[in-house]
């Protein structure tokens, strides 16, 4: 299935895009977000991050399904 | 969020309310260093649409847990320079002491959840997303998001 | 002390310090009811060279206790209608907490140990002196002056 | 020996002036104010009051001198 993936700060940098649609066959995000980590050196652990799924907060193990927009949200550094 | 300044008189005016007596306010300005090292202004990048609809959850949280009259949250977003206003937090109630504790439960939980990242630019020209607040919660309302570990 | 309306933007300003990060205020505003009853506005007498020198102390004390840039403090004498700003603190630091413990410890100290009086005007044209505050006190700072039995 | 007084809020209504100068024999503030409370009716015990002497606040057991400037000060209800 395809899922747009929307990068912010660090991740944005390192993925080196700010929008991506990839084509997967992972069931949840976490196996998505490590290959994607795998791929462009993303420092942080899954612990570390949350994941919103179509503009809001979702558990990891969320079923994907087709045209989710995911979004790895790094620690965030507001206020 | 905004990705422009906003005067202050105009978030004030929301909550000066007839039956309201005390009125606490917290800004954040961006700071001339951070960790010792000298800091020329930052950047911040939000996920404006889940910031907004979180920010919104937390004010409602404020009324819920505090007797207030009204609460007014604002995060810039974009290039500020040393003095700027990053966030403004303002909370009216019949009594003081809800007004403290409101803004102060507002600002905390905006620090910890809202998605909004920080890039310090600094004097010496290099620039860094900030890793992690080096904040403790000593507060009522402590608990942990999980979003952040402390690793320097 | 002031016997006319100050720019919160004056006295802001003092405070905007490049090594300060967090802000923190507080405004006590004339409501339009105590203890039920309909109230008109109210003046503010004071006993200024005092009152001055008071807050100066407390101010001095804040600065002490807490690990603020600086801090300032206003309070009106005279005449306001509901709505006014009362009394005004602002207090500017490196760090949040103590921009809020140090405000809110002014604002508590002000309302126990400076000497100011409240002349309540109600809506139906009678006056009185407020008697008493019936605030308690259920702070780290907590102490008692003496100067305030609550008699009903 | 004169004493001035001044006179605030409620104290000051009571009393129906602002200043006044007294000419007393009490060592302290303490009789004082029982001798004005007497005359005026004001309600405050002398444990709900502070003085101030000559512009700051002095214990009630301060002795008197010619000349002092001596204010009664009720409950603050500042804030």
């Amino acid at each position: 299935m395809r899922i747009h993936l929307e990068y912010f700060a660090q991740l944005r940098e390192l993925a080196g895009q700010k929008l991506q649609i990839v084509e997967t066959t992972h069931e949840t995000v976490g196996p998505l977000y490590d290959e994607l980590r795998e791929t462009y050196g993303f420092p942080f652990s899954p612990e570390r991050l949350r994941v919103a799924i179509n503009g809001d907060f979702a558990p990891w193990t969320q079923p994907l399904r087709e045209g989710d927009l995911v979004v790895f949200i790094p620690p965030v550094t507001g206020g | 969020m905004a990705s422009e300044p906003v005067s202050i008189e105009t978030l004030r005016a929301a909550l000066h309310l007839a039956q309201a007596g005390g009125f606490c306010s917290f800004e954040g300005w961006v700071r001339n260093t951070n960790e010792g090292r000298p800091v020329d202004g930052l950047d911040y990048e939000a996920y404006d649409a889940l910031a907004t609809k979180e920010g919104e959850r937390i004010l409602d949280e404020a009324m819920a847990r505090y007797d207030i009259s009204h609460a007014v949250a604002m995060h810039r977003t974009g290039s500020l320079n040393v003095g700027d206003v990053a966030v403004w937090i303002g909370v009216s109630a019949p009594h003081r002491d809800a007004a403290f504790r409101a803004c102060r439960y507002i600002i905390d939980e905006i620090k910890h959840r809202v998605p909004v990242w920080k890039n310090e630019r600094y004097l010496d020209g290099d620039t860094q997303w900030v890793a992690c607040h080096h904040t403790h919660r000593p507060h009522e309302h402590e608990h942990d998001h999980g979003s952040c570990n402390h690793n320097h």
